[in-house]
């Protein structure tokens, strides 16, 4: 036993985790066969690599300390010596919940797959892989540059996934969102050369403790803003989402919602705030003003949609409204609810789509109309869908609740009047939430074909039983997840109104008459 | 001095007049021709700037060698003389301001030339007094010293050249009978006659 | 002219600048026409023969009023340089020739976009 | 007058360029005296002697001029031969295969290839306009030769023309304002001239001058409005001296360009800054977006190493140490990159017949996965998508730009390379999303292998650059003090 | 004992959920009724304990969320006000538990029914522990969660999807402002937790803040704010809406929502936030006008309505209102003791409405019944009594809280108070027309029911009369049994710190003391039996007096019969606009303008200028030859003209 955790000290676990997929995509490549046995055996090569991510991953969670801003793990090696650029890896109270939702729905995408994917199942798992390994990297990197090619080497696999395995207009899908996503981070690319020329390094502490001046900060903000804003994606540049969810196949859309769109708000956390603390108090109020236009705009967009992933899509956008509020109104409230909202949100959403997924393999339509009645003859699946739905909703108890109140309580203290107009949400959330819900679950059961459908089998369950425990905890027990991210957003929050009050008088807001009068 | 200038003019005026005719005649041997004349007088050129030998070259390689490429080529390809087409004309405008813009501009930048200051020290191979020395002889003295690692890259640029031609052009036709003397000169009867006794009022069989 | 001659004086002087000017009305007429001659092939390479000669000129005039022999080396190369290149134009274009049974330039626009 | 110089010249700089005249005047004896067909005998031992003159280079002496200052050697021209002749004899193994499927294997393509690099030597060795030039006629007439070598092709005969008459007008350019250089500045050497375009406030007429040598080396490079050529002949030329045609002399010519505007005329960097920024613009620019109409992927490919070329000027306009070693390092995964694509491209045969639309890579993931693969990777490094060589590439170049502050041309490049992933990913789509169109034969195993290797490379560079950019700053450090 | 009173239900709920199928249709109800009974009986003993004997504690179980200075405990608050409500709530709801069994037995899904109701009453009594604010939005939704799948517990039934989902995004709009209330009590106080908060509430009682542009007093905005998530779940004018159309549940369910627990929360909540609302005087009066409103709109239209369920429902709303208004005046005793009296009442208003239908074979049209009280004399006889308890006949219950609430209105002597006294005597009188409107109309008279119907009414089984009977037992002696303890003179000592009442504001303490005319005293009784003799006359006496009265006044009575026009205007002025805006943003935001000028836009342009330059590019030499000279004729010409200039 001590020899196992003298051995877990001391291996680069989070290199390990990171690219422990990738070593099975290694072993899929290798396999030999026939069609049906390479499948085969790629899916489990699949299922019992993420899984055993999984369970790595969990060893950080253990051998984490809470209470301590500091970073953990670390791992540095050179890497682009001329520009001091360092394999730098590490993970805080902020990331590393990050890490662990990205190994946690992998494993559910990969079983969420099992059946749906019949063509090129070798290539998907690979794909799939790949894409677990980027996401945990980007989560880890502790140097900019190392975290921007994990972020964008995101893309590939996901352009592959939503337009190999996707449907409908797939293609068009798969473009808009490489490219909308890409356009974005070049202008991050952009800022981060800025900043590197600044700080003459680009690992994330050093950059962090630098203190850029406020000219310079305006343009870097506005340069990573361009990338996060796509990725969260923020209103008016989230119309990439909407496509992209509705074409990609389930355990795609899973993973899009559930661990892609927190980069974007992972970014603005890590990048944004503590490095650039001015612009991030400037432009808070025009990030406020988009979220809230999110929140609203994409609920009622979300009420008359007619295509389930469409409807789930918008959502995404609207919760997401709520993260970056929380972000940018930079109260410890705010900020946790934030990052808690992130971590429910990629559980739920993901949850919700893996819901319309189990329909969509029976059915293979995604339009609500198609639907009606299936309480009658998936009870089962109308209780998974119904926490789900509630926990969307912001149910208190449910994982959706407790971020949605934490970001808002926050905001509430920096203006009321953006907390008045994203609450709006709550009541918009619920009406879209449970008119989906009684159209698809609830009322008579007439279509002939929706009659033939079966409840959910074994291994719908195990996908969605797990989550549904997760959902349940993280609403009635959250501070398991608050005490991991309190001391780092304590620390962050202290680092930037510290930075802020030096300067106070200076800095008057992006339409600061405004701002007062929102308070 | 002035029939110096005067020569410049008249010399330079001709091989203008060359030129425009190079692009303006439609036969394209007329063409060539009025190359040739180009050529000639840029030679002439030459030779008031003190350079006999280049002059020299000139006619011979171009007039001598290039010219005449051009016109064993024309002639090879047969080419008819062509109408001016109507997008000459069309173009003609455009194509002309930009070019007198261009020559504008390059007299603009010719009329400020002055001998760099630091030309003096810098010049590898000053010109030797012609007296002493002619154009020729200061040329070869370099050109093969000096110079030899130039001379011996040209040599083989033209070998390109000639393989490139030969590659490009040279084909083996199949089904052309050609003369092969030592064929001929090999033969003999009894590789080729066949005397036969032919019975008589049988024929060949 | 082994002297240094002065820049352009009168009209009857002949300066550098003169010889530059017909080389430039020379090195603009091999210009026009490449880019103005619709015909055929040939005359556009009598064209670029006629930049290469005022390029020449250049050359010479420069070596003659800087007194450096260098230049004049480099016309040398340059002559010998651009019998080279008509050789291998002229072969290029015999065996397009043969394909096409033309070259006319507007016939050549095969390959565009 | 001087007195003729008597004791011969040093040929040590030289070896690897006397080595390649020797054995290419020798292969050609051996061609023509050979009764069989000698194609590959001569393109295998070609490859030798391209490695061994590489070999020569790297050993050989450095800092080094010769043959009356016409002829120099550094760390810099080291590396930029070794590139040339890394890309001119990988492409060889691809033109012996495809020559002899095509049925006009003909030893004399080898050996043009060799005389083309060995101009390429020759060129980035020059320290003077005259030997440039000179170096340069070498390199051009080869291609010349090559682009209508499939001769009884139409298109093959028409890239010829085009090239031919285009590549002509160019080197009239480059003559042309190497003359006004000479006459303004009184001398040809490169020494000499960055003495003189240091001393002296550089008169209008040298800076005319400068602009045309650029126009005529742009033209070499194709960087817009001198790339009109580009497309023409890559899809004229047959396919495998188009992947020439994109590699050497492109590598070739960025390192001369760099050497040319750096060495003598570095004291002009503000005035040829400007015309760099933008030709490289609009090489970028036009790159990426006419790429995008393309339906023949050579054609496609040709729009891509414009924007390519783009983008590696970047690192020129920077003009500093840190601009040439980003530079060499875009040049060493555009090697790579191109060769793996074109090492595709030609594996693209249905049935013993060559084809070259992009729809005809349809289905290519199903048919032949390791095919498509390989091309996904290649295509994903040309975008700059990491964790690819040719972001890393990229990456380098534009902190360099940034690092000069440069932010206007990095968002630029940025935003054109976002317009240029498109075409990529268009191709990745065609082998991904589209239904299968009939399979290709296998691949030959050179071009199988090359493939492989590049693809794989494309990663291990991404992981391990610091070699190679080490390399790269070497040289780069060395071309700043010569 | 008082942890086991909260969570006994959910372990029902959680058995018969899950294992429902496992255990059986007997199992669940024996699982459920026995574990709601056993919390009952702790519920009993812990007011005992509590309010009674005065052990007021607080149970921490553990942390529910802690951020920065923001800390809120999962715990159970144990005074006397959530005594009270902990032992009305698992009362009421034991006996309705039995009662379903009965109800819902023709019905096949009745595990779910029951593990439903067990949730519902899990959730109120976390409500009404709660410790602090989130913890009691925690019940506040759970409730509303419940009353959902409750009301929509017929989900085949459209009718019943739509009256769901109303009910639960009405009661979001309601909690969308408790939330905002609850941020403004931790923006003022720094807590949430009712301690810290009540402790604090008199320092701040001065205190302004500018919340949404407003500069004003921070309490009467804060309990304003709080207020309406009160609205919305007592169902207050304005948010009422969902609560008639919630009648499609089955009836258990309307018992037990509309009566004993879930639409008091919000009187519960002004209650329990008395130490806010006492330093907001304005507040308070909105409260009061409010629900005074409320009773007299409710009750207008409960006059006219014809569906059994409705009636009552009407008169659900316009009950509480009387409490508003209790709260309203400070009197929150009176408001707490009238939830109660009116909890058993209501429950058995509604369960007997319930055994009416059932034997009248699933009809709740009132027209359509008539001369049954003979053939369901229990039914009728409980119903009855629950009548004359709503109407504040002594000695029912209804009488001595209503009365209170009349007089404390009354004793209030303020303006609103006395709108409110005016209008709750008007109400007073409404309320026993209606009452008895429906006892008249539906067992007296011809029987107008169908012969079919007719010959199968029958007295429900026992099994329903016995929770009947208990509640009418509760009607009947509920309210004298405790009006000592909760408005008389023992009220100080048993409210002990639960509520909080200024002196200045101490209403019932002046009705108690103050000279008060005899009429204003008797007025209540008076008018209820005006209300009697009313519905007498126009029910029995002369029963074609309403249909020419509704003649007369076609106007009015299409505009009660149609509840004000609320949902009319509400669905004008929100459901479809918002449906027609999301199609607008959707159609004409995201598609015409977003997608069509961004990505696709760019992309069509794009596409565009590689067309351009593929015939820049035309193949033509000259072209190409053109391009270069023109490109070094610019180049030329920039350094030219920029040296000449």
């Amino acid at each position: 036993m001590t020899a196992l955790s003298n051995f877990i000290t001391h291996l680069p676990i989070l290199s390990a985790i990171t690219f422990l997929p990738i070593v099975g995509a290694l072993f899929i490549l290798m396999i030999r066969g026939d069609a049906e046995v390479v499948a085969r055996q790629s899916r489990y090569v699949a299922l019992w690599t993420t899984l055993f991510t999984f369970l790595l991953s969990l060893v950080i969670w253990f051998q984490f300390e809470n209470g301590t801003a500091n970073f953990q793990f670390e791992e540095r090696f050179a890497w682009l010596p001329q520009y001091k650029i360092s394999y730098h890896m590490g993970v805080d109270g902020i990331s590393m919940l990050f890490v662990l939702l990205s190994t946690f729905l992998t494993p559910i995408c990969i079983l969420a797959s099992w059946e749906s994917i019949q063509k090129m199942v070798r290539e998907y798992m690979i794909a799939f892989l790949v894409l677990e390994t980027m996401m945990v990297g980007m989560f880890c990197a502790m140097d900019m540059v190392l975290f921007y090619v994990f972020f964008e080497g995101v893309l590939i696999p996901m352009f592959l996934i939503i337009g190999v395995w996707g449907g409908g207009r797939r293609v068009y899908s798969a473009f808009k969102f490489f490219l909308y996503t890409l356009t974005g981070s070049v202008l991050l690319l952009v800022a981060l050369l800025a900043m590197y020329f600044q700080v003459g390094t680009t690992d994330i502490p050093e950059m962090m403790a630098f203190k850029f001046s406020r000219d310079i900060q305006f343009w870097l903000w506005l340069g990573m803003f361009a990338s996060f804003a796509v990725k969260v994606p923020m209103w008016p540049v989230h119309t990439w989402l909407p496509d992209a969810h509705v074409d990609a196949p389930t355990a795609g859309s899973v993973i899009l919602a559930g661990v892609l769109l927190k980069m974007g708000g992972y970014g603005f956390l890590r990048f944004s705030l503590p490095m650039l603390p001015d612009a991030s108090l400037y432009f808070a109020p025009l990030v406020f003003g988009l979220s809230v236009i999110a929140v609203i705009y994409t609920s009622l967009v979300a009420l008359v949609q007619t295509d389930m992933k469409k409807l789930i899509a918008y959502s995404s956008v609207a919760h997401m409204g709520y993260v970056t509020i929380g972000v940018f109104a930079a109260t410890q409230q705010a900020v946790e609810g934030a990052i808690f909202q992130m971590l429910s949100h990629g559980v739920v959403s993901a949850a919700l789509f893996l819901c319309v997924g189990v329909v969509y393999d029976r059915l293979h339509t995604r339009d609500i109309d198609r639907y009606g009645g299936l309480v009658n003859n998936m009870p089962k699946y109308a209780f998974a869908f119904m926490i789900f739905m509630l926990a969307s909703v912001g149910l208190p108890g449910t994982a959706g609740f407790v971020g949605e109140f934490l970001v808002l309580t926050g905001t509430f203290q920096v203006s009321s009047w953006v907390a008045l107009l994203a609450a709006t949400g709550v009541v918009l959330g619920a009406a879209y939430m449970l008119y989906l819900y009684r159209r698809v679950v609830y009322g008579e059961l007439t279509k002939s074909d929706v009659k033939e459908m079966l409840d959910l089998e074994p291994r719908e369950i195990a996908i969605l039983a797990p989550i549904i425990v997760v959902v349940m905890w993280m609403g009635i027990y959250p501070m398991s997840f608050l005490d991991v991210m309190d001391a780092s957003v304590a620390n962050l929050l202290k680092n930037y109104h510290d930075a802020l009050a030096a300067k106070a008088a200076e800095i008057a807001p992006f339409g600061s008459n405004l701002l007062a009068w929102l308070r | 001095m002035i029939i110096a200038s005067l020569a410049f003019y008249l010399f330079s005026f001709m091989a203008v007049v060359g030129a425009l005719n190079v692009i303006f005649q439609r036969n394209p041997v007329h063409s060539v021709l009025w190359l040739i004349f180009t050529f000639f007088n840029a030679a002439a050129l030459f030779v008031l700037l003190g350079a006999e030998f280049v002059a020299m070259i000139l006619v011979v390689v171009y007039v001598g060698a290039v010219a005449v490429l051009f016109l064993f080529v024309v002639m090879m390809l047969d080419i008819n003389v062509i109408m001016l087409r109507e997008g000459f004309l069309k173009y003609l405008p455009v194509g002309a301001l930009i070019g007198v813009i261009l020559l504008i501009e390059l007299a603009v930048v010719f009329g400020g030339w002055t001998m760099a200051p630091q030309a003096e020290q810098l010049r590898v191979f000053p010109t030797p007094n012609p007296g002493i020395v002619t154009n020729t002889e200061a040329l070869g003295r370099i050109l093969y010293t000096d110079y030899a690692y130039l001379f011996q890259v040209s040599g083989l640029v033209l070998l390109v050249a000639m393989i490139g031609a030969i590659v490009l052009t040279l084909r083996r036709r199949t089904g052309v009978r050609k003369q092969k003397i030592s064929d001929q000169v090999a033969r003999d009867s009894q590789d080729t006659v066949t005397l036969v006794q032919v019975p008589s009022g049988k024929g060949l069989s | 002219m082994s002297e240094h001659a002065a820049a352009a004086g009168g009209f009857l002087t002949i300066g550098l600048s003169h010889y530059l000017t017909v080389s430039a009305i020379l090195f603009t007429l091999g210009i026009f026409g490449i880019f103005l001659n619709r015909k055929n092939l040939i005359v556009i390479m009598m064209s670029i023969e006629l930049m290469l000669l005022a390029v020449n000129v250049n050359l010479v005039a420069f070596s003659s009023f800087l007194g450096d022999l260098v230049g004049q080396v480099f016309t040398m190369l340059v002559l010998t340089v651009a019998a080279a290149e008509a050789a291998i134009g002229l072969a290029i274009v015999v065996v397009f020739y043969r394909n096409r049974r033309s070259i006319e330039v507007e016939d050549i626009n095969e390959m565009k976009g | 007058m001087p007195i003729p110089t008597t004791e011969l010249p040093s040929f040590i700089a030289a070896y690897p360029e006397i080595l390649m005249a020797v054995s290419a005047l020798a292969l050609l004896m051996l061609g023509v005296f050979r009764t069989k067909d000698s194609t590959t005998l001569v393109t295998w031992i070609i490859v030798v002697v391209m490695a061994v003159a590489a070999g020569l280079a790297i050993r050989g002496t450095h800092d080094f001029q010769t043959f009356n200052h016409l002829f120099v050697i550094n760390g810099f021209t080291i590396f930029a031969k070794v590139l040339t002749l890394l890309g001119a004899g990988l492409t060889l193994l691809l033109i012996n295969d495809w020559a002899h499927d095509e049925k006009i294997a003909r030893f004399e393509l080898p050996i043009l290839v060799l005389f083309a690099t060995l101009g390429m030597m020759l060129m980035i060795s020059a320290n003077d306009l005259i030997s440039l030039y000179v170096g340069l006629e070498l390199q051009s007439l080869s291609l010349y030769v090559l682009a209508a070598f499939h001769r009884d092709s139409q298109r093959a005969t028409e890239a010829g023309v085009k090239y031919f008459v285009l590549g002509a007008l160019a080197s009239g350019l480059l003559l042309y304002g190497s003359s006004l250089v000479y006459g303004f500045a009184g001398t040809t050497n490169f020494d000499g001239l960055a003495a003189a375009v240091k001393s002296g406030p550089n008169t209008i007429g040298i800076i005319v001058g400068v602009v045309f040598v650029i126009a005529g080396l742009a033209f070499k490079v194709s960087a817009v409005p001198f790339h009109m050529w580009t497309p023409d002949v890559y899809e004229g030329a047959p396919t495998p001296i188009t992947a020439f045609f994109s590699i050497a002399p492109k590598i070739a010519g960025l390192c001369l360009f760099l050497r040319v505007l750096v060495g003598p005329f570095a004291a002009m960097i503000e005035q040829w800054q400007q015309v760099i920024i933008l030709i490289s613009i609009l090489s970028m620019a036009w790159g990426s977006i006419a790429a995008i109409a393309q339906k023949s992927i050579k054609r496609l490919m040709a729009y891509s190493s414009i924007g390519h070329v783009g983008y590696a000027l970047i690192g020129l306009v920077v003009g500093n140490e840190e601009g040439a070693r980003g530079l060499l390092f875009y040049l060493l995964v555009y090697l790579f990159m191109n060769v793996g694509t074109f090492a595709v491209i030609l594996s693209m045969r249905v049935k013993g017949k060559y084809v070259e639309q992009i729809s005809d890579l349809a289905g290519l993931s199903k048919n032949n996965p390791g095919v498509a693969m390989a091309l996904a990777v290649l295509m994903f490094s040309m975008a700059g998508i990491p964790p690819m060589a040719g972001f890393l590439g990229k990456f380098y170049i534009f902190v360099a730009a940034v690092n000069a502050g440069f932010v206007t041309l990095a968002i630029v490049g940025l935003l054109a390379s976002v317009v240029g992933a498109y075409y990529y990913l268009r191709l990745i789509k065609i082998m991904y999303f589209d239904e299968p169109a009939e399979a290709f034969d296998p691949p030959g195993l050179t071009t199988g292998i090359i493939m492989a290797v590049s693809s794989v490379l494309m990663l291990v560079f991404f992981i391990v650059p610091a070699p190679l950019v080490n390399g790269a700053e070497a040289a780069a450090k060395a071309l700043f003090l010569g | 004992m008082l942890t086991a009173a909260v969570f006994l239900p959910l372990l029902g709920a959680f058995i018969a959920g899950f294992f429902g199928r496992l255990i059986g249709v007997r199992g669940s109800q024996i699982f459920t009724c026995l574990f709601v009974g056993l919390a009952a009986l702790a519920g009993i003993y812990s007011f005992y304990d509590v309010a009674i004997a005065g052990h007021t504690q607080v149970v921490n179980i553990m942390t529910f969320l802690s951020s920065g200075t923001f800390e809120a405990q999962w715990a159970l608050r144990y005074d006397t006000l959530s005594a009270v409500m902990v032992m009305t709530v698992t009362c009421v709801s034991t006996l309705i538990h039995i009662y379903a069994c009965g109800y819902m037995s023709h019905d096949d899904s009745q595990p779910r029914f029951m593990a439903y109701l067990s949730l519902f009453t899990f959730a109120m009594l976390m409500l009404v522990t709660a410790d602090n604010l989130v913890q009691l939005f925690f019940g506040w939704e759970g409730v509303g969660l419940v009353s959902y799948l409750l009301i929509g517990f017929w989900f085949k039934k459209p009718s019943a999807c739509a009256a769901a989902i109303k009910a639960f995004i009405v009661n979001r709009v309601g909690d969308f402002g408790f939330l905002l209330g609850i941020f403004a009590v931790y923006y003022l106080f720094d807590a949430v937790s009712f301690d810290v908060i009540f402790g604090a509430a008199e320092g701040k009682a001065d205190a302004q803040v500018t919340f949404f542009g407003i500069h004003a007093h921070a309490l009467t905005i804060t309990c304003l704010l709080l207020f309406v998530g009160a609205m919305g779940k007592s169902a207050q004018l304005f948010l009422h809406t969902w609560l008639p159309d919630a009648m499609e549940g089955p009836t258990p369910v309307s018992a037990l929502i509309h009566a004993a627990t879930m639409v008091t929360a919000g009187v519960f909540l002004v209650a329990r936030m008395s130490p806010l609302f006492e330093y907001a005087p304005n507040a308070l009066a909105v409260v009061t006008f409010l629900g005074a409103t409320t009773a007299f709109f409710a009750a207008t239209v409960g006059s006219v309505q014809n569906d059994i369920k409705r009636i009552i429902a009407y008169s659900t709303c316009s009950q509480l209102g009387y409490m508003f208004v209790a709260c309203g005046v400070s009197a929150y005793q009176g408001g707490i003791f009238h939830l109660m009296t009116h909890a058993w009442f209501k429950a058995l208003l509604f369960l007997s409405a319930g055994s009416v239908i059932h034997a009248m074979s699933d009809e709740q049209d009132i027209r359509k019944m008539g001369g049954i009280w003979r053939m369901i004399p229990i039914t009728f006889a409980v119903m009855t009594i629950g009548t004359i308890a709503i109407t504040g006949i002594p000695p029912f219950s209804g009488y001595f809280s209503k009365d209170m609430i009349i007089e404390a209105a009354h004793a209030a002597h303020t303006g609103v108070g006395n709108y409110a006294y005016f209008m709750t005597i008007l109400v007073a009188l409404l309320t026993s027309f209606y009452s008895w409107r429906l006892i008249f109309i539906t067992f007296f008279g011809a029987p107008r029911a169908d012969h079919h119907t007719m010959e199968h009414i029958h007295e429900s089984p026992w099994i329903m009369l016995g929770p009947l009977v208990g509640l009418a037992l509760g009607a009947v002696f509920v309210g004298g049994a405790f009006s000592y303890l909760f408005i008389g003179e023992g009220r100080e000592h048993f409210w002990g710190e639960a509520i909080k009442v200024l002196e200045a504001h101490d209403s019932i303490h002046r009705a108690h003391t103050e000279h008060v005319p005899f009429l204003i005293q008797w007025l209540p009784l008076i008018v209820s039996l005006l209300g009697l003799g009313w519905a007498y006359l126009f029910y029995i006496r002369r029963p074609d007096l309403p249909g020419r009265l509704a003649g007369a006044f076609p106007g009015v009575y299409q505009f009660l019969l149609n509840k004000w026009y609320f949902d009319e205007l509400y669905n004008f002025l929100f459901v479809r606009p918002a449906f027609r805006l999301g199609r607008f943003l959707w159609k004409r935001g995201d598609t015409g303008v977003i997608d069509r000028f961004g990505p696709d836009g760019i992309s069509m342009v794009t596409g565009l200028f590689a067309g351009r330059l593929g015939r820049v590019q035309s193949g033509y030499l000259y072209h190409y030859a053109f391009a270069m000279i023109i490109g070094i004729a610019a180049i030329v010409s920039w350094f030219v003209l920029g040296r000449a200039g």
